[in-house]
């Protein structure tokens, strides 16, 4: 009996399962009717952004500048609220939604590899979150500064802090994955770690603010002003810029890699 | 006096939007356990939720044991029993406290309602798991807690919707006998199913939905009669010539599997015909059934197979 | 011929639970039936060898292979899962086409695939509805669907005509004969045993986590044709028949039942007897009713094997 | 001798149509909550502010005793309908009513959509608002444990330790407003939680919308004034929309200077929305065109 494909390159297939599973969960994330939820959660800021500016033309009021309501408000919403929010609904989905939507044996049954599909889902359900972040901070830092968008240095910080998020991103997500494989409570675990631990542990004097990863978070931001929230600020002792890029990267890698371990090595007990 | 019909229907059509899944269904059903046969998307189930008011009447009148459905509906909720067909359950309670809430609920006293509970899981077999999470039974154990919690207000009209799906051969045998055993004692039973020997076994009167109307409708009994017998035969031996001379005789054949046939005798010719030509042609008959025609048959005439 | 799966000692524990139990069994091409009772490890038996399940001991292999975490053998392998679950929010016809791009295929020939397939399952014309919408036979086409629409050596069909009307039944049956035809290894695990002697002769007996029988049907009941076999009879006249039969040195014991046209005869050569009775039933010119072996379908050898008789 | 017939018996007894036909699927819903071990732990741990602010009852009582605690602020021991509004509505104890709201009613209707569970209900003689009296009262239990009971408690142990009624003299309606204000907690809260848990079949998408809007609402609230100080967004936070809605009840001049009856409007008309939200949700069969 031929066996026709049995002769491939391993390596060849885990590419390629990788590249189908992302389309796939592309595909998925971009027609199914949750998401979509989420993606309206990701324009809030954007909302905020219009009815800041268009009071601003209109009654010259809040007086603080564009930069400044951006980067003190809309970017904190960002870092603190919605990119956990959503890593936290994408990041457990990897793994529970496939197990408590019954849909796992469809998956494990096809020629893919299984740390290929974790992390090919995981790119897939990243990259959405990030598009819908970077959509929605993008329109709201333009909306933001719409008097001085000529001025080239402001994109820096658009980057900045495009850049900023898009860490967080994948790091809270690569986080919330492994606690989707772990723990079928994922998402208690996962609220009481953002809203808890992550908002707790970053005011702590010393060393202790360095075992939340928002403090690698902020450390790449500039200190913020103490008009804004000066409750947030208190005694952020910053993480140098290329060490906070490093653990954070180490830290995604550090979860996918324990996420994709377990994953490959456990069952999972699907009932009819 | 005039006696009341467990079912009957005027003029009742559903659409779910623009997809029509009754139409213009007009009926009336003496007591007795009735079966609902029809493929599925006949619209069986569309029926049973009609007859719940789950849905409302859209067009047509219905009533149920004598009560109307858009009038009376829950004078018609309590008398009903209803196992529907997806898997439906409370999670994270015991079967027993199932069975008690969903008697409660439908307006027996709380203790009664834990005497009760009891009695019929045993009665369906599920004593001793009935302390058990349902969340743990097997698919066959929710299967009979449905059927369970359907019972526990002892009600005047059993709604059964696919009873047996997903059932193994004794599982079934067991709830077909509970479900013979409640309608003889007094129970009016309705049995909505696509498998036949279900309805064969339990109902005499049989409704039979295709597409969403009304296809047959009757004495299952009546409805059977066709104008040839049917036989099944298992043959040993050569049967060439056997079969060769039956169909000279003006039978119908029709192979089944290994060894056995299906024949349509006609009406004129007597079965001793059959023994006869066995003999002579040296063939064995080990087995030999006067089929009612099948259901089955019934059905593919009503119904039409579309291939 | 190759065996196409092949388990040694093959068991699974769930904590404590017992799943299956030391199953060595060799399937080779065809269609091969099992069966047992709910709760029987049926499942157990086919996530394992899907590489769903790690075995707990023993091994599996598949085309010679391991199974569990191989993924290049499921070009191979489709497999028809009995939960009733689909990825929300996806038409059939999306739901299948993404399947089949799992499994690598170029987009144009996913799509010829998928169009195939539904045609072939008669679900052509709902292919663009949201699966939600579909009725259970529908779903349970569409599940069909996805298991041979990469055209697989190997398929696995737990509980495939669960959920069918009669109608389409007999063409899943007709389906899975015609691929066992063609070659194709079909393992189709099942509780009905009329749909199971329909589609094959070749069944694998499952209860308890054990394995109690394999083989052809045919086989396994001469196995326990040892023991005697009762015919049931019924005709008018039956005290008539009875009273010839008791003549006959073949019959062991006759029976009266609650029915008054039936009997039933104890006989340990059948051959024999079967000769006799059809020369009695023309010499008294009965009117024969049934002439049935209560004890000669799956259901008894079931019955048989597990000890409930 | 009497031989018990074989088979299917019947019962022998009359179905009665009940007011309170609810009422066993609130018990259903209270027993299921304390089956968590985990949250028992926790509800009992809520009522630990409970027990500090009736300590300061005492204390107020027993100033003379506790003078060396106080270093010469006694003014916080002053009981006075502030004392009742700050136990009734700060934050952490709002914050803790969320908890309890994610824990108890994320899954109050969550699973049951998800379980097919609504079919076995109303094949009751169940109306759809009977299954939400149900399942509200089952959520207002465990409001009203920890609002009106303590509200009640502390004004008892306060003429208690005084022995005498002065203080009830002073503010006669304080009964009425604690009763009042919990009634309204346990109203908003628990449509805001039931409303939530009906919109998804999934559990823990509930809680995460549960925690999710309640919050969004307060940070939104908090950026805008920020940049605007304008007092009228206080409408916009849950959280302050309640807190005003205490203040004004008990007396006090709420914290933002906008009429508390708009912020009870707002509650109220949220509250309308869930049942909305519950009358389109909550339905026998789910029916996919």
């Amino acid at each position: 009996m031929a066996i026709r494909s049995l002769s491939r390159q391993p390596s060849g297939v885990f590419w390629a399962s990788w590249r189908d599973v992302f389309k796939f969960y592309f595909f998925l994330g971009t027609h199914s009717r949750r998401p979509k939820l989420f993606f309206l959660l990701s324009l809030v800021p954007l909302a905020m952004a219009i009815i800041f500016k268009g009071s601003q033309i209109i009654y010259g009021y809040p007086r603080f500048s564009g930069l400044f309501i951006y980067s003190n408000m809309i970017m904190m919403f960002f870092l603190q609220f919605l990119i956990l929010l959503l890593t936290l609904f994408f990041g457990t989905s990897v793994c529970r939604e496939e197990v408590e939507g019954k849909t796992l044996p469809y998956i494990v049954t096809r020629p893919l590899h299984k740390i290929a599909f974790l992390l090919g889902k995981y790119t897939a359900y990243t990259l959405l979150v990030s598009i819908m972040i970077i959509f929605s901070l993008t329109l709201s830092f333009i909306i933001m500064n719409l008097d001085r968008l000529g001025d080239l240095s402001l994109y820096k910080v658009l980057l900045r802090d495009g850049g900023v998020l898009l860490l967080g991103i994948w790091c809270y997500a690569a986080l919330f994955t492994f606690l989707g494989v772990i723990f079928k409570k994922a998402i208690f675990f996962g609220l009481l770690f953002s809203f808890g631990w992550e908002n707790i542990i970053q005011y702590f004097p010393g060393k202790t603010q360095k075992l939340a990863v928002v403090h690698y978070l902020k450390s790449l931001l500039p200190p913020l002003s103490q008009e804004g929230f000066p409750f947030l600020l208190f005694r952020l002792e910053p993480t140098p810029r290329g060490e906070a890029i490093l653990i954070l990267l180490g830290l995604t890698f550090f979860f996918l890699g324990l996420s994709c371990a377990l994953f490959a090595g456990k069952e999972f007990i699907i009932e009819a | 006096m005039e006696e009341i019909k467990a079912l009957e229907l005027k003029n009742v059509s559903y659409a779910y939007g623009r997809i029509p899944a009754l139409r213009e269904i007009t009926l009336s059903v003496d007591k007795g356990p009735i079966g609902l046969l029809g493929p599925n998307g006949a619209g069986k189930s569309t029926l049973l939720r009609l007859l719940l008011g789950f849905l409302s009447l859209q067009k047509g009148e219905a009533r149920v044991m004598g009560y109307d459905v858009a009038q009376e509906t829950r004078r018609v909720r309590q008398i009903v029993g209803y196992m529907p067909e997806d898997e439906s359950y409370i999670p994270g309670i015991d079967g027993v406290t199932l069975t008690a809430l969903l008697g409660e609920l439908a307006g027996m006293p709380r203790q009664e309602a834990m005497k009760r509970a009891h009695d019929v899981l045993f009665y369906v077999g599920l004593g001793e798991s009935r302390y058990r999470l349902v969340d743990t039974y097997s698919k066959g154990m929710r299967q009979r807690l449905k059927l369970a919690q359907a019972l526990v207000h002892d009600p005047q009209l059993l709604l059964l919707d696919e009873p047996t799906s997903g059932l193994d051969p004794q599982g079934r045998e067991e709830i077909l006998a509970l479900i013979k055993d409640i309608a003889a004692h007094g129970v009016q039973v309705l049995v909505s199913s696509h498998i036949l020997p279900d309805i064969e076994e339990t109902c005499q009167e049989v409704i039979i939905l295709h597409q969403g109307r009304l296809a047959a409708q009757g004495n299952l009994q009546q409805l059977k009669q066709l104008d040839f017998s049917l036989y099944e035969l298992k043959l040993k031996g050569e049967a060439e010539g056997f079969l060769a001379k039956l169909q000279q005789q003006g039978c119908r054949l029709e192979k089944m599997e290994e060894g056995f046939w299906r024949l349509y005798l006609p009406s004129q010719l007597s079965a001793r015909v059959i023994f006869k030509l066995a003999v002579e042609e040296k063939v064995q008959i080990r087995h030999f059934v006067r089929s009612q025609s099948r259901l089955e048959d019934l059905f593919a005439q009503v119904v039409g197979e579309e291939e | 011929m190759r065996a196409v799966v092949q388990t040694e000692k093959l068991s699974k524990y769930y904590g404590n639970v017992l799943g299956l139990s030391d199953v060595s069994v060799t399937i080779e091409p065809g269609v091969v039936g099992l069966l047992g009772p709910n709760g029987a490890g049926k499942s157990t038996f086919l996530k394992l060898i899907t590489g769903q399940l790690k075995p707990s001991l023993g091994e599996v292999k598949v085309f010679g292979q391991p199974v569990w975490n191989n993924p290049h053998i499921f070009h191979q392998i489709g497999y028809c899962p009995e939960i009733d679950a689909f990825f929300p929010d996806l038409s059939g016809w999306q739901f299948l086409k993404e399947m089949l791009r799992l499994h690598h295929f170029p987009e144009e020939e996913a799509r010829r695939r998928a169009e195939e397939v539904l045609k072939f399952l008669h679900l052509f014309g709902d292919k663009d509805r949201l699966i939600r919408s579909y009725s259970r036979g529908m779903r349970q086409r569409l599940k069909i669907a996805q298991a041979i629409a990469h055209e697989p050596q190997l398929i696995i069909l737990d509980e495939p005509l669960n959920g069918l009307d009669p109608l389409g039944r007999r063409k899943v049956i007709r389906l899975i004969r015609r691929l066992g035809e063609k070659g194709q290894t079909v393992i189709v695990s099942s509780h009905v045993l009329p749909e199971i002697e329909a589609m094959t002769k070749r069944i694998i007996l499952i209860h308890q986590g054990k394995i109690f029988a394999e083989g052809n049907i045919h086989y396994i009941r001469d196995l326990i044709d040892t023991h005697p076999h009762i015919i049931s009879i019924k005709c008018d006249r039956v005290r008539e028949l009875a009273a010839a039969l008791v003549k006959e040195p073949e019959v062991i014991k006759i029976f009266f039942t609650p029915d008054p046209q039936e009997i039933q005869v104890e006989t340990q050569q059948r051959d024999i007897f079967f000769d006799r009775l059809q020369q009695l039933i023309l010499q008294l010119d009965l009117q024969v009713e049934a002439i049935t072996s209560p004890d000669d379908n799956l259901q008894a050898v079931f019955d048989y094997l597990i000890g409930e008789k | 001798m009497t031989v018990r017939e074989k088979g299917y018996t019947h019962w022998e007894g009359e179905l009665k149509e009940s007011r309170w036909v609810w009422f066993p699927l609130t018990r259903l819903g209270i027993k299921m909550a304390f089956q968590k071990r985990f949250f028992k732990l926790f509800y009992f741990s809520t009522f630990l502010p409970a027990l500090i602010f009736l300590a300061g009852i005492y204390i107020s009582e027993r100033l003379e005793d506790f003078r060396f605690m106080l270093r010469g602020s006694p003014a916080f021991l002053k009981i006075t309908p502030n004392y009742f509004k700050i136990y009734l509505s700060n934050s952490l104890f709002l914050f803790i009513l969320v908890l309890v709201m994610i824990f108890v009613g994320g899954g109050l209707i969550a699973d049951d959509l998800r379980f097919n569970a609504l079919q076995l209900y109303f094949a009751r003689p169940l109306r759809k608002i009977d299954y939400v009296i149900g399942k509200m009262a089952t959520l207002s239990f465990f409001i009203l444990l920890l609002s009106l009971v303590p509200g009640v408690l502390f004004i008892l142990f306060k003429l208690l330790f005084a022995g005498n009624l002065v203080f009830l003299r002073h503010y006669p309606w304080l009964p009425l407003a604690v009763v009042g204000y919990s009634l309204v907690l346990t109203l908003f809260f628990a449509a805001y939680a039931l409303a939530l848990s009906a919109l998804s079949r999934n559990n823990r998408y509930a809680s995460l919308m549960i925690f999710g809007v309640y919050f969004i609402s307060d940070i939104i609230f908090n950026i805008f004034y920020q940049n605007f100080h304008h007092p009228y967004l206080v409408l916009l936070s849950l959280k302050l929309n309640l807190q005003q809605v205490a203040a004004g009840l008990f007396g006090l001049s709420p914290p933002y200077a906008v009429p508390w009856s708009l912020s009870l409007g707002v509650l109220l008309g949220l509250v309308f929305l869930a049942f909305v939200i519950l009358q389109k949700r909550i339905r026998s069969v789910e029916v996919v065109k």
